[in-house]
């Protein structure tokens, strides 16, 4: 099995093969003997890598890994052999027209600073969030015109729920 | 209540860990104990550790924790004999601590007179330098004209600090370091007092440069007995928001620990106080440290105190409360070895310690030696968004401040919380920087020394690892080949029993 | 190796809470840790705890922790300078200790020839006996004959003991209480002592009712050094298990601890000792002790003096074994409060301490102050049969006993293990029993006091709460109604994520 | 919604009915409010039962619901109304004519006393089982003709696994 890997700054491909409890893995050509025991279906699972343990817990959010390990989490976003290779010619992406701008951690809208309709520059604060007791500017990347606003002072927002949408300028 | 009779139930009027700490130090004196939680809080481990939990109101402190009128008629209607405020929401309020005397419960804390004037800051330092506590010089004194004003700074010697009477915020704030540039900032706080505070009185004090922020814990009975358990070193702070205590601190002496234990019970005795308190002193370079406030509460940092005297603050809390005289005189304490506090917050320490919230999916709490873990989270627990963002308290205790330090970031390397960022690998790099150790620190150490940024590498497992569990887990969630090997597989771990339905 | 020169990497040949304790203790001194593990032992906690670990063999101990040769090889292989054997397993095998210092290996522990000294009992009493330390009376003495063993009760005086020389296992015992009733008891235990042994030589002791068990742990470093850290109480066993320990005993006083220190002392000087060791003594009921052995090794109840004294026994077995001298005088050393070890077993004491095993569904530890839990099993953790079964210490400590026990009732109500019976509630019937708290108890205390049958209660809840929750899992997991309700419902709180398929 | 609830000494009629977090819940007549979350599926929730908060986990083995909280593991034989009713009519099975001697614990099989064909009294030990240094008897409760041995020294036995058959006397 091949997947390809991509973490936040660096990409790699990996073979994998399986035979018993014991993984041959191969990354970028280095090749590591692994000890896996999954306890808890696959997400859970003891790793054995050059003999040193890990507790590993594997969840999934859209197209993204979260992998949770001594406390530390990766986001790796992984694709087989088809996926790498249909993706890699469809290509980038364009640039959206618009900017959803989205609430960086669960809490308490404050105050909205904008209105439908407004021309605001970039950087612009356009709510304020509060959580446990701090008080949080949410700002505009790109500036535009205000599309919609979504929340109103007392709502209580979800980490990423969006809050204000803007035409980019 | 008579001398010696404890309380047969009490009402802990918090939540979190500090809950748990109070319900503990109950249940260890058989008292019986009842907890409170708001909407929010219904899954707050702090209900697991009560022998009774009642429900008091909406998510939002002021429907709940902050709601004296519920809080009491809870207490009533449980049969509770007394209320512990824990640290934060009610505990320094004296209208609570009136309120509970009026409803005939034992408020476990000062009095509210106490609580009232330590509440109010240029009170308390007045009543302070009238009994012979170190204030900071000058710090009483309001001017109106500059003439004033140089004969006081001439007197205290610069550097200074100009400060609006009225004002607070730093606004109407001025550094001056000469007789120079009197004139110009005196002019200006002047006229940004008025216009801020429509007040032009100036406070002139002299400017600590680069304090260090020590604490004295002291334990006063009802009967007049005062005494003090040594102090805490709280210098490693931002925005006023204490991170890592220490006790005893690397910066005082045993004459300074002396007189600045002196001093706090002074203090104490200054304002009629009761049950446990503390005295916060900022020290200068030189070691003279003056009075700042008087915590008229239990604190957070607490158990640093306890690992190093051998007394239980809350245990004593209690009994004192309950009428009973001190067990211990001043001869009667003694220190032994070096605690550090490192306090956990639901932050991320890389992102400028934003709050960082969400679903804790895994906790894995530090054990063994001289290790204590004061903590309300667990896996699959939801951190709610309304209330202060202390998650957990790793305290350690060695034979000299290098054990405990030592022992500290192997306490940290154990600890592991996924889910949320924390405070953890904060910690992690303070415990290991040259000026923490050498004790070289003052409040502006996390400001000078500290660069949280996302480059910096939280933890050390090597990604490959990460990419190994993540492919593994691919191949794992198959679906079923022709040979039934994966499957199988997945069927021999998963011991997940489900409940049958027993429904027909 | 030169003195104060530590090792770089240490190989623990061990498992389950022992091993992580010694982790811990290398990680605090910068030491590189290895692991090792047996075939049945892959997901025991303590490989999480070490920097390195190794397979090195089946499940049954003598494949694996048994196994020198295996040991040994890993320890080369994987760099380690030393090696730490915990308590058990290879602890006491002075082969394993020359091993080791034939493979260029220094083994924490004392010298092979004191092991191989210590090891055979009535050599180690001869040893005592030479060098004064007191040994029960009569106990080395072999006698053939009635006239002998006449004079020689006479001299010790009545109730005496027989016993087979080359017995053991309790065969070939009698008690005598009697001149009167010698005759035949030496006859009898005689002609048992030539069937079951081939050997109809009798010893002839001074029989100790009821007697305690005291222990003193002592440290010995390379250069002639000796100290003790003071003594446990460690009466409250069954079948030689030991159970609960405690130090300091209640049943000394200042007087006996310094005589029974000091006979600790000279017993290491004795064994020409090095490294930490216990000695043993029995206790009779008027304060007199008796040398009965000596352990060449750390103890499992090694917490109780560490929580009483704040000195560390594990880093000194490491430092002491790296050559350093002892850190601490005899004067330096001081005794502060009360602690006490609770042992949990994987028995079942309402069913005669059967062995209880299976799946641990889940755990909770007890937290907070002045409790210590050295653990190694986790929620979905089987544990195996192949080994001892200690699963868990509970340490507490307090100012005085009382607030220890009382401590320990609270740790211990906190303490949760389901799936598998425990001695848990064991130990919360003599936390507060009035004779254990009265500190009245030897070692045959568990036989007079505790009947464990499963009709007592186990704790507290009551019957209807596990009704209640039987009845609501049922109610919720139906089968979806038509109105969607339940299966909604059930879902809302379901926030499992799984992994979702990768594979094409 | 009725259930009978048997537990190791006695036997409780239950109703309940749910309306939201809050169930009503009548035992033997005795009405109890209950505030239930589910935190896990159906098999692990926080009650409040009388102000006092409990975090309980359901298990199912066969007929058996394993209710455990605070360290405590009750044995539960739930039936709805239906099949209450049905059991009561149909009576008890009769006494089977053999016995299954099963190992109490998992463990070690360290030796077998008895051989097929061998008539044995009751309480006659049958196996040797070691488990955590310990060696248990494992013993015959009714005594008669063994039928089979399952067994040998040496084999890991886990716990309920059958090791003996004897037909009875």
């Amino acid at each position: 099995m091949i997947y390809y890997a991509r973490l936040k700054d660096s990409e790699h491909e990996v073979e994998v093969d399986r035979s018993g409890d014991t993984y041959r893995v191969v990354i970028d050509g280095k090749p590591y003997v692994v000890d896996a025991k999954l306890l808890d279906g696959p997400t859970t699972m003891s790793l054995i890598v050059d003999n040193k343990c890990y507790e590993v817990a594997v969840t999934n959010s859209g197209s993204v890994m979260h992998v949770a390990t001594g406390g530390e989490e990766f986001e790796i976003e992984l694709k087989s052999q088809l996926e790498y290779h249909r993706k890699a010619s469809a290509g980038d992406e364009p640039e959206g027209t618009s900017e959803e701008i989205k609430a960086p951690m669960p809490g308490v809208v404050v105050s909205v600073e904008v209105t439908e309709g407004q021309v605001i520059e970039p950087s612009a604060p356009v709510v304020i969030v509060e959580a446990m007791k701090m008080q949080n500017e949410i700002s505009s990347l790109s500036g535009g015109r205000v599309k919609s606003v979504l929340v109103k002072p007392g709502d209580v927002v979800d980490s990423r729920q969006t809050l204000v949408v803007i035409d980019r300028a | 209540m008579t001398e010696g009779k404890l309380f047969k139930k009490v009402l802990v009027a918090n939540r979190g860990e500090i809950a748990i700490r109070v319900f503990r130090a109950l249940s260890e004196m058989g008292i019986g104990s009842v907890g409170v939680y708001s909407e929010a809080d219904r899954l707050s481990a702090h209900l697991k550790y009560a022998d009774e939990a009642y429900l008091i109101g909406g998510a939002a402190p002021s429907e709940s924790y902050l709601n004296i009128e519920r809080i009491i008629a809870t207490a009533k209607k449980a049969g509770c004999e007394a209320i512990h405020p824990g640290y934060g929401f009610l505990a320094e309020s004296h209208e609570f601590a009136k309120a509970c005397e009026d409803a005939g419960l034992v408020f476990i804390g000062p009095s509210p007179e106490s609580i009232k004037a330590m509440g109010f800051k240029t009170k308390a330092k007045k009543i302070m330098k009238d009994s012979g506590v170190p204030v900071i010089p000058g710090c009483l004194a309001g001017v109106t004209d500059i003439q004033q004003a140089e004969k006081l700074a001439a007197e205290i010697g610069y550097p200074i600090m100009l400060k609006a009477s009225a004002g607070g915020g730093g606004k109407g704030m001025r550094i001056v370091r000469s007789r120079e540039e009197l004139d110009q900032a005196f002019r200006t706080a002047r006229s940004e007092a008025e216009s801020y505070f429509g007040n032009p009185e100036i406070f002139i004090e002299k400017l600590i440069e680069r304090p260090r922020h020590i604490e004295v814990q002291i334990l006063a009975d009802n009967h007049g007995n005062v005494i003090h358990l040594g102090e805490r070193e709280c210098s490693i702070q931002r925005r006023y928001q204490k991170l890592i205590e220490e006790s005893p601190s690397p910066a005082i002496d045993s004459e300074t620990r002396k007189q600045i234990g002196a001093a706090a019970v002074l203090a104490a005795k200054a304002a009629n106080y009761r049950n446990a308190g503390t005295v916060e002193f900022i020290m200068d370079q030189k070691g003279n440290f003056y009075f700042l406030e008087m915590n008229t509460r239990l604190q957070v940092e607490h158990p640093v105190t306890e690992f190093v005297t051998g007394i239980d603050i809350v245990i004593n809390q209690i009994k004192i409360a309950a009428g009973r005289r001190l067990e211990y005189t001043q001869d009667e304490i003694s220190w032994r070895g070096s605690a550090i506090e490192c306090r956990i917050y639901a932050e991320d320490p890389m992102n400028d310690f934003l709050p960082s919230l969400g679903r804790i999916k895994r906790v894995r709490n530090p054990e063994g030696p001289w290790v204590r873990v004061e903590n309300y989270v667990y896996s699959g627990y939801e951190v709610p968004v309304y209330y202060d963002p202390l998650i957990a308290k790793v305290i350690t205790w060695g034979a000299d401040r290098k054990s405990a330090i030592a022992r500290m970031r192997r306490a940290l390397s154990e600890y592991i919380i996924e889910g949320i960022e924390t405070t953890i690998p904060f910690h992690m790099w303070v415990m290991r920087d040259p000026h923490f150790l050498a004790g070289d620190f003052d409040t502006s150490y996390i400001d000078r020394h500290y660069v949280g940024d996302s480059r910096r590498k939280r933890r050390k497992t090597p990604p490959e690892v990460a990419v190994i569990a993540a492919c593994i887990s691919a191949i794992e969630s198959q679906p079923q080949k022709k040979d039934g090997h994966s499957r199988s597989r997945w069927r021999d771990v998963s011991r997940r029993e489900a409940a049958r339905s027993w429904a027909r």
